[in-house]
């Protein structure tokens, strides 16, 4: 029997993840992804106000705060034909576009840059040499000697203390770790300016919707209203904020990010090879120079990318119920119509039924149900959704900036555009299109601004909020590009309240487990893609690959009926 | 043999409730504002004489077989019955110290018509055997004899030929169809006779074509005030086989203020039908004559005059601006009570108390507001429209050694009226 | 040229009426009341203004009231500290800020001068210590004396 | 491990190069943090002197890690000086470099070392319906709770969903979700609740452990009252609008752009206890009520329960017009009831009416 | 229910609920029970409308007789303080209107806080006027029983609990409010069951009375 590694818990990801994989001697066979926790806010949302919605879904994840808000209010405006005025259209994208870049900063210094730099290893770190290479990537400021050494001293007080932290247990020194001391005192340095970045430029969300995390939504615009002569709305001083945070943003993207990726990624070449996986890609499409509505004025397309064909890319409808299906073969859920069978989210249902084994266990039994996640396909297909599947989609779109940009990148590295097709091209899509947006704000910013000089100050439509001008019955669909990928929540509405609700979120089709045919999911397909470990105790490799997802477990668990508490009282019972 | 019971009384109490009713005791919150517009309160201090309490045993009826709380308190034995002890005991306050004035009815601030549920609880009060015994008496008389007072059509037969004899006027008698035929109460053919002879001299110069009717001449009904609707309507049945055999066209109500009530207001309803005939008070008929110009006066009275509304006539009847109009015929020195016209003080004597004996106590004791009222005025006389109200006054008056003349309106007119003959 | 600077706005001033959230006076009262107290009894006071509920505009509104008046320190530790005081003798202003420039305390002290302009006894013990093994130990360049 | 080399938070602050100035700086800042009085800076800059780091675990359970996101917002103090300078965060999924076998070695080992001096920190509630519902390395999340909580000094639940079940347990509760207090009763358990808690309230919490070590005084909820003493509605600048009688009846209209009470539009502000009016959000940009939304009430237990979030909060949970329909419809079946008997008993009595005659007036008794 | 914000959305949900329904239920009982009763016709040749004189009467009896006023001023006054109060927060209070809006389907504008306020003091006061002025006048004495006084009680802890409400008088909120929210729920289920009724009735009970003595020609 084969040796079979289990991280539980993944860390340095939002929720809980599990995985499991079958070795074949080194060289990784089979990869089991596993979401084990489960709340139930699918069937908390039924039969609630369909303007409340929101703010459940919107728990959904604390991570990418506001995706779900976002994509719950667009399904109730989908489903009530609501248009939402210009303003509150361009205050949406800004807050879409801090929330991707402040999200892909954190999970590339926070969550994923210490399976590539070895914390441990920067205390060897020259502070001059490393002045000296910052210096050479970027005229970022912060670069001198001084600053380098206080941040060594920092560290080595902290690690002289004997108290560890967060960084105790690492795989420090792990042959994997290839970085000279000087990059990683460089990149730890970078950790701790990016915490201190990300408190700012989160303070975009916070004029807009009051808070982060979590910031407020609404359907029909946006809650906070425009007023140049009023203190308590958005005037002049909120304004210059707000431009200073996209000015912040821009230049810690250009200046920082951009070039840490780089550097980072060059000692790192062999990690263009692997992890790639499925090959299919997905794009529901977002930040809309119109409306939602109007799909060509999406800064990223919709569409979807088989077999790495980039000369192809299939239309997308979310609303149809034969393209988009969930399936349960590997879950903990049932069906009434059976196990085998594949549901549109518009008749979709989130039977809790846990077959696992009773806690505590050491194995999964992964023949049968492994997951709280569901498997989502698209015509039967397994997709992966996420940066790298927009920058392919604006790549295969002949979006010229995309095209500039990724070449620009892969020039640098000298490897060719298969090279995407990895764990690290996932990871270097994540900052090519951070790029694109930190651009793309200012034009937003610019255009909100203009519009407000010309008089337009609406920033919510009055006209579908009162429940009493709603249809008896109506569904509809909401869908954004969150940060992880294609996100979408479905939504029917009956009698003034929800009477069903699904949301199929980035990490579902990522991180979902096999289907009835065997098909794996995102995760499994990239494990399974030449992973050799070189330490099974050690499993950095695999971190690598999961984290170039940046899985959001929460978001991928669905959750029940209380039809399925029963059934798993039974098998508690057993 | 007597067939007044308790059950009886009950059923009668039941019977009497109706929307109204009901509404009124789901509205009273016991604020006991009525007792302030009771003379039998204001003058005693005894609170037991708050209009609203003399209810008790009709809402105690109402509660608990109308209402499901009432129902349920009954079924639970949280109730308090209505029983014969109760009953004897409320004969005081239903009766004695209660006028049917009306005028708690007018004061009430959810409005309860207390006058009208109190001549409703009479009608309990007498199946149930607990009217005041001179009362009984009154209207066995006046069931048996046609007169409370006894008197029968031979004392106005003598009367009127008395008054032919004396003023050479006709008293028309039993003449088929005339136009108006007058009734009177007993007390005027007895004590008032010039009543009699006043009509005849007014109409006379009017040319009003009337007469007098052998058979339904007493216009009191002991009915009403006893409260038993089935004696009233006896009585009333008698007045209107009278007006039909002689096919008037109005009967006139005397001024006797409950003989109106029953004749005007309740007597249709008594019969169950219609009258073929109009009922009009006398006031209102020589205010006509007045208005039309067939009757005038002359040497009005420079005398200090007031009147005394009789509370069944302006409160209760809506006769209150024909009296003054008529006050300003005869005398050119009217003025008005500090409390008139809907909002005078009641005698103290009607609704039949001044038929019990045994309340001449409490009615001489409450008297004292109407004596009151009159002095205020400093008025040399009185003036009113009811003989009983007239009655109980000079007793009054008399009980507190007031010396001041009455006289009926209709006398007064009479007496100023300018004859052509 | 930032796009921010073409807005076509005027910003009214701070006595502009929609800055007043009515939420000032209250604490002007407070603070002279903490100012008879430093009078009489020489007690000083301070006032934590993150405690306070300001709206928009409210802190503005406050310290442009409060103005500058003689005398204002900057302070190097652990980040910039401003200290000032306002037009009001007596009535200081305290803003703390951290080594990122993030305000970690604002307060107003109601006293003859804030504490944390005095220099600390631990901190003179130490330069006392400091300075005399200057002045004991001999400079290898001679530089000093 | 417990050796010298753990030192005092003095002399971390002294050995970089703080001076006694900075230390009073910093003294300020965290009375300020912890809702102290200012007059407390002394007190506390005596305790603050000896303080040691406190080992933290931090537990995440039924959770959207918007609570840990929130602690990565704090900037007095910031997540930096805090795993730096004031605990050692010895274990937490979303921060912690190792995975596996690793992080879960790392735990053991910080609960051994620290046995009886160690804090916990729960994000996320508990479910209880199944323990598959929620497990980490195999282990329920119950099961993790009670072996953690067994050796901490103190459990601080951090959340709504960890102080109060949250929305994991908002109706009908699928996975029957409970809070930390629900479980661990034999130790103190401080609820920091909110959705998420402010930063500033978490980091107080646990810089008032690592001052005075001890907890702070609790309200009813087991809340730092510091910080959840007052409502929403007493502190916020809006108030006088509510006084007045000046509200904004839509989002947008003229109440809404001058700052008017969101009352009408839902705010739950009266019912709600937390800091956000004086705090605020994001080192005090906005919050909530600033921004024009009205407040979720999200620090108060059940408050996905507690009726619409764009209802009046004088408007109760239920669907109060479908309750009245159906009352007036009930109403009226049984009023025709009681309308029927009554009239019946009416009739009744005038049918047994015998008539009244002068025979039977007095009654013989 | 150990904790005061499930006693707050208990009493928000669940019990108002319950309580509203049995209002309701009770009320249209008791107005059936009323009316079922009937009215006697009338065949007496009518002196006046009913219609004119009916709907004067229930107008013109919220104002008192001056003569009822002049011998009794406390009760009036007392009477109409704390009606006047009472009706001035249930109804022009802007929470409350919500409520009512959100009932009903419709609203109107309120009166500022302060205003109010004042009003609920004013309905304090004059509620304790009136149980001092039942306690101690002898009519109102001997009139009342225990329904009387509970009906003032269920009238004066709405009151009485808004007013702690909205002061923050009672700590926490969710149990101000709750208490607040109870007593309404008391007052809600016991309305139809108790004097409290004639908020309704007495409007029948004045059109009635107006209407007879308006056949009769008397405006009464």
């Amino acid at each position: 029997m084969s040796e079979r590694i289990v991280i539980d818990p993944i860390t340095r990801i939002e929720g809980h993840l599990r995985i499991e994989a079958r070795m074949d001697g080194n060289r990784i066979g089979q990869a089991y992804s596993s979401g084990t926790m489960v709340r139930g806010i699918e069937t908390i949302l039924k039969g609630r106000d369909p303007r409340d919605a929101w703010a459940y879904a919107q728990r959904i994840c604390g991570v990418c705060t506001l995706v779900h808000g976002i994509a719950s209010i667009r399904a109730v405006e989908d489903a009530l034909d609501y248009e939402i005025p210009k303003n509150a259209q361009l205050i949406r994208n800004l807050m879409i576009g801090a929330q991707y870049i402040h999200d892909h900063v954190m999970h590339f210094y926070h969550l994923h840059a210490l399976d590539w730099v070895d914390v441990v290893s920067a205390l060897n770190a020259d502070p001059k040499a490393t002045s000296e290479l910052a210096e050479s990537l970027s005229g970022w400021p912060q670069s001198s000697p001084g600053y380098f050494s206080d941040t060594k001293k920092k560290l080595a007080n902290f690690v002289e203390s004997g108290q560890l932290g967060i960084f105790s247990n690492g795989y420090w020194g792990h042959v994997q770790y290839k970085l000279p001391p000087e990059a990683n005192l460089m990149a730890v340095a970078h950790y701790l300016e990016a915490l201190a970045w990300q408190r700012d430029v989160v303070k975009l969300h916070t004029i807009f919707g009051g808070k982060n995390p979590h910031p407020n939504f609404l359907v029909g615009g946006v809650a906070c209203p425009i007023d140049l002569n009023s203190d308590s709305a958005i005037n002049a001083k909120r304004l210059s904020q707000v431009q200073e945070v996209i000015t912040k943003m821009r230049q810690f993207v250009d200046q920082v990010y951009l070039p840490d990726t780089l550097a980072i990624a060059s000692f790192y070449k062999d990690w263009f090879k692997r992890g790639e996986g499925l090959g299919n890609f997905l794009c529901y499409g977002d930040l809309p120079s119109t409306s939602m509505s109007d799909p060509s004025g999406f800064l990223f397309p919709a569409g979807v990318i088989l077999d790495r064909d980039l000369s192809r890319v299939h239309e997308i409808d979310v609303h149809d119920k034969a393209q988009i299906q969930e399936y349960v073969a590997h879950s903990w859920y049932a069906y009434d119509a059976g196990k085998e069978s594949g549901l549109h989210p518009y008749v979709g249902e989130t039977n809790l039924e846990y077959t696992g084994p009773e806690p505590p266990f050491e194995h999964l039994v992964v023949e049968d149900p492994y997951s709280w996640i569901k498997s989502p396909r698209w015509r039967e297909k397994a997709m992966e959704v996420g940066p790298l599947a927009r920058v392919l989609m604006l790549y295969a779109k002949g979006h010229e900036p995309t095209r500039e940009l990724a070449g620009a990148v892969l020039k640098q590295l000298e490897l060719p555009i298969d090279a995407l097709f990895s764990t690290l091209g996932r990871t270097a899509a994540r900052t090519l299109e951070s790029k694109l947006l930190a651009d793309s704000m200012q034009g937003w910013y610019d255009d909100l601004v203009s519009n407000i000089k010309g008089g337009d100050t609406r920033t919510f439509n009055e006209r579908s909020w009162e429940p009493s001008t709603w249809p008896n019955r109506c569904q509809g669909a909401g869908f954004t590009e969150a940060p992880r990928g294609a996100l979408g929540h479905w939504i029917v509405i009956e009698d003034k309240k929800i009477a069903n609700y699904q949301a199929i979120v980035p990490s579902t089709w990522n991180a979902g487990p096999r289907d009835a045919s065997g098909q794996p999911g995102a995760y499994e397909a990239a494990l399974q893609d030449e992973h050799t470990l070189a330490d099974t105790a050690q499993p950095l490799e695999i971190l690598r690959t999961i984290h170039s997802f940046d899985p959001c477990i929460a978001c991928a668990v669905h959750l029940s009926d209380e039809a399925g508490d029963e059934l798993v009282t039974i098998q508690v019972t057993q | 043999m007597t067939k007044a019971t308790l059950e009886r009384g009950l059923n009668a109490f039941r019977e009497q409730v109706d929307a109204p009713v009901a509404a009124f005791f789901s509205s009273c919150v016991n604020c006991g504002m009525c007792a302030e517009a009771c003379l039998f309160y204001t003058e005693t201090g005894d609170p037991k004489y708050t209009p609203i309490h003399k209810l008790e045993p009709l809402r105690r009826v109402w509660e608990q077989d109308y209402t499901l709380v009432g129902k349920l308190k009954k079924l639970l034995g949280l109730a308090r019955p209505v029983t014969d002890e109760l009953l004897r005991e409320w004969q005081e306050l239903l009766y004695d110290s209660c006028t049917m004035c009306g005028r708690c009815s007018l004061v009430c601030p959810v409005g309860n018509d207390i006058s009208y549920m109190v001549r409703k609880a009479r009608e309990g009060m007498v199946a149930s055997g607990n009217s005041p015994v001179d009362v009984q008496g009154a209207a066995q008389r006046a069931v048996t004899i046609g007169s409370p007072m006894g008197v029968r059509f031979k004392a106005l037969s003598s009367q009127i030929k008395h008054i032919e004899a004396n003023s050479g006027l006709k008293i028309p008698l039993d003449v088929a169809g005339a136009d108006y035929m007058p009734l009177l109460s007993s007390m005027e053919i007895i004590n008032f006779p010039e009543y009699i002879e006043s009509l005849a001299r007014i109409f006379r110069q009017a040319g009003i074509s009337w007469t007098l009717c052998s058979d339904a001449f007493e216009a009191t009904n002991t009915g009403i005030q006893i409260g038993s609707s089935d004696i009233a309507r006896e009585l009333v049945q008698r007045i209107v086989d009278g007006a039909e055999r002689l096919k008037v066209k109005f009967v006139i109500s005397p001024e006797c203020g409950h003989a109106y009530t029953s004749i005007r207001w309740e007597g249709p309803d008594l019969i169950g039908r219609p009258f073929p005939f109009k009922v009009i008070h006398i006031l209102e008929l020589l205010d006509e004559l007045r208005a039309s110009g067939r009757i005038k006066t002359a040497n009005l009275s420079s005398e200090r005059m007031t009147f005394h509304d009789p509370c069944s006539i302006a409160r209760k009847g809506g006769v209150i601006d024909s009296p003054r109009k008529l006050m300003e015929m005869v005398s050119s020195n009217f003025v008005e009570m500090q409390d008139h016209g809907k909002w005078n003080w009641c005698c103290g004597g009607g609704g039949g108390v001044s038929a019990i004996g045994d309340a001449e106590a409490l009615r001489f004791k409450v008297f004292k507001r109407k004596k009151e009222q009159i002095e205020q005025t400093g008025a040399s006389k009185l003036v009113t429209a009811c003989a009983n109200c007239r009655l109980v006054i000079e007793e009054g008056l008399e009980e507190y050694n007031v010396e001041l003349p009455l006289e009926g309106l209709t006398e007064l007119v009479a007496h100023h009226l300018v004859e052509d003959a | 040229m930032d796009a921010r600077d073409t807005i076509p706005i005027l910003i009214e001033t701070s006595a502009a009426t929609d800055g007043c959230f009515q939420n000032t006076r209250p604490l002007l009262h407070e603070i002279a009341h903490a100012l008879r107290r430093l009078q009489l009894e020489g007690v000083a006071t301070t006032l934590d203004l993150s405690a306070i509920p300001f709206g928009p505009g409210d802190e503005r509104q406050l310290i442009d009231f409060l103005g500058k008046g003689e005398v204002s320190a900057k302070l190097e530790a652990m980040g910039e500290s401003l200290i000032w005081e306002s037009r009001y003798a007596g009535v200081w202003i305290v803003e703390h800020r951290s080594t990122s420039s993030e305000r970690l305390a604002f307060q107003l002290e109601i006293t003859k001068l804030p504490a944390i302009l005095a220099s600390q006894p631990e901190d003179i013990a130490e330069s006392l210590l400091m300075l005399r093994e200057a002045l004991e130990s001999p400079q290898a360049d001679g530089t000093l004396v | 491990m417990v050796d010298k080399k753990i030192k005092t938070l003095g002399d971390a602050l002294r050995r970089n190069g703080v001076s006694r100035r900075g230390f009073l700086k910093f003294c300020t800042a965290t009375a300020s943090m912890m809702a102290l009085p200012p007059a407390m800076v002394p007190a506390l800059a005596a305790s603050l002197d000896k303080a040691r780091r406190p080992s933290v675990i931090w537990l995440s359970f039924q959770e959207c890690t918007g609570c840990t996101e929130s602690l990565t917002r704090s900037h007095s103090p910031t997540l930096e000086n805090l795993i730096f300078d004031h605990i050692s965060l010895d274990y937490h999924h979303t921060l912690q470099a190792a995975s596996g076998h690793a992080a879960e070695a790392a735990r053991e080992e910080a609960m051994r070392a620290n046995e009886g001096n160690y804090l916990v920190v729960v994000d996320g509630a508990i479910p209880l319906g199944n323990p598959g519902y929620s497990t980490i390395a195999g282990f329920s999340n119950l099961q993790i709770l009670e072996e953690t909580a067994a050796g901490a000094a103190a459990v601080i639940a951090v959340g709504s969903c960890a102080a109060f079940g949250g929305l994991p347990k908002a109706d009908p509760n699928p996975t029957g979700a409970v809070s930390v207090r629900d479980i661990v009763t034999d130790k103190p358990v401080v609820n920091v609740s909110g959705c998420p808690p402010i930063p500033v309230v978490i980091t107080g919490v646990l810089a008032h452990f690592l001052t005075f070590g001890t907890l702070p005084e609790l309200d009813e909820y087991g809340r730092p009252k510091a910080f959840f003493g007052t409502s929403i509605h007493d502190r916020c600048y809006r108030r006088p609008f509510y006084d007045k009688g000046l509200f904004a009846n839509t989002f947008d209209d003229e109440g809404a752009r001058k700052g008017w009470c969101l009352y009408k539009l839902g705010c739950k502000g009266p019912m709600t206890y937390n800091a956000c009016a004086t705090v605020k959000w994001n080192e005090g940009t906005s919050w909530p009520v600033e921004s024009g939304h009205g407040c979720l009430g999200c620090s108060q237990p059940d408050f996905w329960d507690a009726g619409g979030f764009y209802n009046a909060l004088s408007i109760p949970v239920g669907d109060i017009s479908r309750t009245t329909s159906y009352a007036a419809a009930a109403g009226l079946g049984v009023a025709a009831v009681a309308a029927g008997i009554n009239h019946k008993t009416k009739v009744a009595a005038r049918k047994r009416h015998d008539r009244v005659t002068i025979d039977d007036l007095e009654k013989i008794s | 229910m150990n904790d005061s914000m499930d006693f707050l959305l208990w009493t928000r949900g669940t019990a108002f609920d319950v309580a509203i329904a049995i209002f309701i239920i009770g009320l249209i009982i008791r107005l059936f029970e009323i009316v079922s009763l009937g009215r006697e016709r009338t065949l007496a040749e009518p002196k006046g409308s009913e219609f004119l004189p009916g709907v004067k009467t229930i107008l013109t009896r919220t104002l008192p007789d001056g003569g009822t006023f002049k011998r009794q001023p406390l009760t009036v006054i007392a009477g109409y303080v704390f009606h006047v109060g009472l009706l001035i927060t249930l109804l022009l209070f802007i929470p409350h209107i919500e409520l009512f809006r959100e009932t009903f389907g419709f609203g109107w504008p309120g009166l500022p806080n302060p205003i109010v306020d004042a009003a609920a003091v004013l309905g304090v006061v004059g509620l304790l006027a009136a149980l001092w002025n039942r306690l101690t006048n002898p009519v109102m004495k001997m009139l009342s029983g225990g329904e009387d006084y509970l009906v003032w009680v269920l009238t004066f802890l709405p009151l009485l609990t808004g007013y702690l409400a909205y002061h923050r008088m009672i700590n926490p909120y969710p149990l101000a409010m709750g208490l607040h929210l109870l007593s309404i729920e008391l007052l809600l289920i016991l309305f139809p069951f108790t004097k409290l009724m004639h908020t309704f009735t007495l409007f029948l009970a004045r059109w009635y009375n107006g209407a007879m003595s308006g056949r009769r020609g008397v405006q009464s």
